[in-house]
């Protein structure tokens, strides 16, 4: 069963990759097993310098999931590009840049320095950023922020841009629209929902840093429900996330809409995730009946907007 | 390497109140394991335990091909662990982290300092450290009577001093008072685990002393990939370090605690 | 130990009530334990004319959770008056009513309908309907909707309004600034968030309706944070509830900002998870050093408005 | 009234592919079910299952005080149900719903129909029916022959045929067919539990008959607060009935299915 897919700037022998933030840049998980069995690596965030995240305690497990607080903890675009990205070139598997920032500037400069390699096939723009100059509000519930930095990236990227929304917003598709009007070759959905633990001995919320995001399990249904409203409106390919944690969610993701899926929180429970999805999702494909990945897409749906590679 | 096993529950005990200490078989190559590394537990579902547990492995049977961990019942995790049943298996991840460089460094006699929960891991370290020929001094502190275990273990390797917060049980106070009390100053290097508290008045009473302690964190992965449990270094390289895989040892003063 | 409260309108043996939807009009209920334990009871909500509801499969199980999608059926005001409020009145528990409506015109009159009862101790403002007539954007989506709904229904309201906040929006804090503009007595928070699951085998979204709203201790967090932020802002007393299903549950609700609690979905797991966790709160406080409920009250926030009860 | 209590499993047998009996101890009042009722069990905590499921009751033994329930394993929740061990116990909310009115209406001759997981509840009725001296005969369908069970219970109580949608065991076909086939008219009242398409055949095919079906729906509470499982009356009232509290037997043609 073929459970290829194209989609703008990547290749994918399966739809299965670990989401940012959940896989580092790949080397504990190589020691592992063979990063050449995923469909595509998305790396840990990058912002222009180092730097530290948050203060400890950055996660908390919640019901069905988990919170996280790190803070966009990373080495910075050049040591990543430097030290980072050569290992994962031994590899026969096409990386997808996950690109911060705190102003529209730096999503640009963090874009630019990426283009001195040729070791990423595609960026994800994480927006879920507070934009510092607009004093704090998020570049990814503001849709014409999001327009902008999307506008503002594309301009100087050299490989497809997705576009990764933010589930803590009134209404999904304005965002998804505002982003392809800016110029997205994709969208990726969704980041963690932002929540909180009280800690009762201690008499505070639990994470050093107050909020946290939300992942895992407990977030499915918000994400399946977000990507098949997008999919209902938007044409443009979706990589799915949230909560996924077997072939089955995957299916349900693509019935939703989903192109390709991405696995989180999911690695820290079981390490194999990725590859034992692989594994099983000819299987549960075969079950419901359908012949490849790429026939289920868009499947739970009577009427909607595919999106159609450009072949 | 970190291996995902299956291992068997050979026993089951309860050793204090709350404290459970279990012998796990299946992993073959138990002599790789160094004192002071942890196994990472899956203690449920990815619904019920999202993420896994980490416990120090506590002793090393190389004849049986065991390892012993030792836990206290202080959420639903442990609580959940502690009902595992002999025969049952537990997926772990084994070994994770880097454990006491006994083998890097030159010792003749160690002062071996636990609080509480930290006491495990100094266990199999004080075996080891008696089985390449050093001499050990011990100090264990716990609670109260109740929660003491392990005593005749570490007796068996050495002096064993053994205090409690409230004087129910050994020495009335905290670990570093027996250190006063007896001039214990004659080790060359001192290793100590404990509660974060404990490990920074071990840390400043013994700062002219070489020295390893072991901190814990929340963590995520347990094997370095995403930055949960993060330490920065003490010094002026803005530097950090990933308790779960650089740790959870550290020279002390590596790290600020 | 006190579990007293003092809300508007609501005079609490303790801070434990059932939650709107989840408990019907208390007759089933009534068969299993005596509602006077009860600290109040919210009613399933209200609307001008008797509604069905939506097609079956109305309810979906998720991880740590379930979507529902009941479409606000209810025998309408006037049958809810005449029928079982009466029968409510033989126990000695005060009585909130849950306000629905499809336009501003609709809260008015069913507030207006309650207005001859002497049975209800105050109201909660479902803003989380779709206004029919401004296309179907949520009245609880919209703060200046939601202002303007809750001036109109205070305007005729013989008791304390209670408005209950939707967490599916950007910006919480800016809602519940609004419904207090608007002149409400209190919030209660949060509504379900909106949630889909695929059915595989069909093809097709599980619910009749498509979408549901999510509930149950998934979501926790989710309320737990929007509690905490809408505490450090505003000064309206708050009824918490997302997730809860012990007596834990509801001290982190306490510290996180809420003045008393409403369990939903739990009620269907365990019937007795009201009286259940009546009974384990005071150990629970105690364990955790507070003399009373209310000395619990947002003692998560370093610093944050608190609700002073007019007395 | 409902009770909330936890039932002992006495006995657990696997009856055909996927099917498991489980006898249940532990509700003192057994005498007040009536056929057709159900039990809703909660198969996990909140975090694995927050719904409880329900499942009819298959059989009451007053001597034993026992009941039985059978089901087929078809997702998560009847899965983890199947793997109960006896001695263990069950959270149930018992008795659940309305049954069949056998008490209410006067009959001679009673036509059950059931299919697949439709079947077990009506083998209580069946019991009961023949206790009132009713004949019975039964029509029971599977999909195929792995699936069958329960034949030689209802054979014991009277005539009793059994189909299977391929043919590989009984009659082939479906249930309405043997009402064809042999001119079955001769009953009174008919009793059928099964999948809704069945049902809408055998409510079609017996229009000019006196009958009882029972319906399923997914469910909240099960007791009749949430409003989850309602299913509309075939009449002009614009009214509806709770499957979990006025159901799950309901008058043929009496609501909309
Ligand atoms: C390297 C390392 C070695 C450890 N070795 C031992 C040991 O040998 N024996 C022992 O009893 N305990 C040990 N601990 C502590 C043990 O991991 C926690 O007590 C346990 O995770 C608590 O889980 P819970 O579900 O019972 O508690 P909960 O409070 O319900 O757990 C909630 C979450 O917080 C995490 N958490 C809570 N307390 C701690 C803690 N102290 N450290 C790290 N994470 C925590 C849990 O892992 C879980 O993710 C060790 C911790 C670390 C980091
Ligand atoms: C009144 C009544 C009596 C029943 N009696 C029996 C019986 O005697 N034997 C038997 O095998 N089955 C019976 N069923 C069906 C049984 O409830 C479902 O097969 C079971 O709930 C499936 O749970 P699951 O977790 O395995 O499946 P999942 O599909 O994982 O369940 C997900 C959710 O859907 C609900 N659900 C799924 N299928 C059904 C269904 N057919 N009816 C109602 N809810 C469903 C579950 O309860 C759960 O909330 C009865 C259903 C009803 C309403
Ligand atoms: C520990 C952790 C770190 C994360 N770091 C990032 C990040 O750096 N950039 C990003 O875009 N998303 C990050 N995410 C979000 C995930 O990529 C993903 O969108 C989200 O967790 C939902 O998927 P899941 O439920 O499968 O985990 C992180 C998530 C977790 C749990
Ligand atoms: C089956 C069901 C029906 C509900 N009906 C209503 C309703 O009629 N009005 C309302 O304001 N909220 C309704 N709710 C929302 C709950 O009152 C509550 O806000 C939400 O479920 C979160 O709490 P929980 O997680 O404890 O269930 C309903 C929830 C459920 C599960
Ligand atoms: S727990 Fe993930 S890096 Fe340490
Ligand atoms: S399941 Fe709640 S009313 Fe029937």
């Amino acid at each position: 069963m073929s459970l290829q897919t194209v989609l703008p700037g990547l290749q994918l022998k399966n739809p299965i990759m670990p989401a940012s933030g959940c896989f580092g840049f790949g080397r504990e998980f190589s020691d592992l097993y063979d990063l050449s069995q995923l469909g595509a690596i998305i790396i840990k965030a990058a912002t222009k310098e180092a730097r530290y995240g948050n203060q400890t305690p950055r996660v908390a497990e919640t019901a069905a999931g988990m919170l996280n607080a790190i803070g966009l903890q990373n080495p910075g675009v050049n040591a990543i590009i430097d030290n980072e990205l050569p290992f994962l070139a031994n590899y026969d598997v096409p990386i997808v840049a996950n690109v911060a920032g705190s102003t529209v500037e730096e999503y640009v400069e963090v874009t630019r320095a990426f283009t001195r390699t040729s070791n990423i096939q595609a960026m994800e723009l994480n927006i879920s950023c507070p934009n510092v100059k607009e004093g704090g509000i998020q570049f990814g519930t503001e849709p014409s922020l999001a327009k902008e930095v999307t506008r503002r990236v594309k301009e100087v990227s050299h490989v497809p841009v997705y576009v990764k929304l933010s589930p803590n917003v009134s209404n999904i598709v304005a965002m998804a629209k505002a982003v392809e009007a800016g110029g997205a070759d994709g969208l990726t959905m969704i980041n963690t929902v932002t929540g909180m633990q009280m800690n009762a001995a201690a008499r505070k919320p639990l994470l050093a840093n107050k909020t946290g995001g939300l992942s895992g399990p407990a977030i499915k249904p918000i994400a399946i429900r977000m990507i098949y409203e997008v999919r209902q409106h938007v044409g443009l390919p979706i990589i799915g996330m949230g909560g996924i944690v077997s072939a089955e969610d995957v299916l349900e993701f693509l019935l939703a809409g989903a192109n390709a899926v991405a696995v989180g929180t999911a690695n820290f429970h079981n390490p194999f995730v990725c590859p034992d999805i692989i594994n099983q999702l000819p299987t549960v494909l075969e079950k419901y009946g359908f012949a490849s990945v790429e026939d289920a897409v868009g499947k739970g749906h009577e009427n909607a907007n595919t999106y159609l590679p450009r072949t | 390497m970190i291996n995902k096993l299956d291992l068997t529950v050979v026993t089951r005990q309860s050793i204090a109140r709350d404290t459970v200490e279990l012998t796990l078989h299946g992993f073959k190559d138990i002599n790789q394991i160094k004192p002071g590394q942890f196994i990472h537990i899956n203690v449920g579902s990815e619904s019920n335990h999202m993420l896994r547990r980490p416990i120090s492995i506590a002793d090393v049977d190389q004849t049986t091909g065991t390892i012993v961990i030792i836990f206290k019942i202080i959420g639903a995790g442990t609580d959940l662990l502690s009902k595992v049943s002999v025969g049952e298996r537990l997926d772990v991840l084994i070994p994770c982290g880097t454990g006491y460089p006994i083998d890097q460094i030159s010792v003749n006699h160690a002062l071996v300092i636990g609080g509480g929960i930290g006491v495990p891991p100094l266990y199999y370290l004080a075996k080891q450290l008696v089985a390449r020929g050093v001499r050990v001094t011990s100090i264990i502190g716990f609670q109260t009577k109740d929660a003491v275990f392990y005593e005749s273990n570490f007796a068996q390797l050495g002096d064993c001093y053994v205090v409690t917060d409230d004087g129910s049980y050994g020495h009335k106070g905290y670990v570093t008072s027996i250190i006063d009390k007896y001039s214990i100053d004659y080790f060359d290097y001192f290793f100590s685990c404990g509660p974060t508290g404990m490990l920074r008045a071990v840390s400043n009473q013994l700062q002219d002393h070489n020295g390893f302690i072991s901190i814990e964190q929340r963590m995520g992965c347990g094997i370095g990939a995403c930055y949960a449990c993060v330490v920065p270094t003490n010094d002026d390289t803005n530097g950090f370090k990933k308790i779960c895989k650089d740790g959870p040892v550290f020279r002390a003063n590596e790290v600020v605690i």
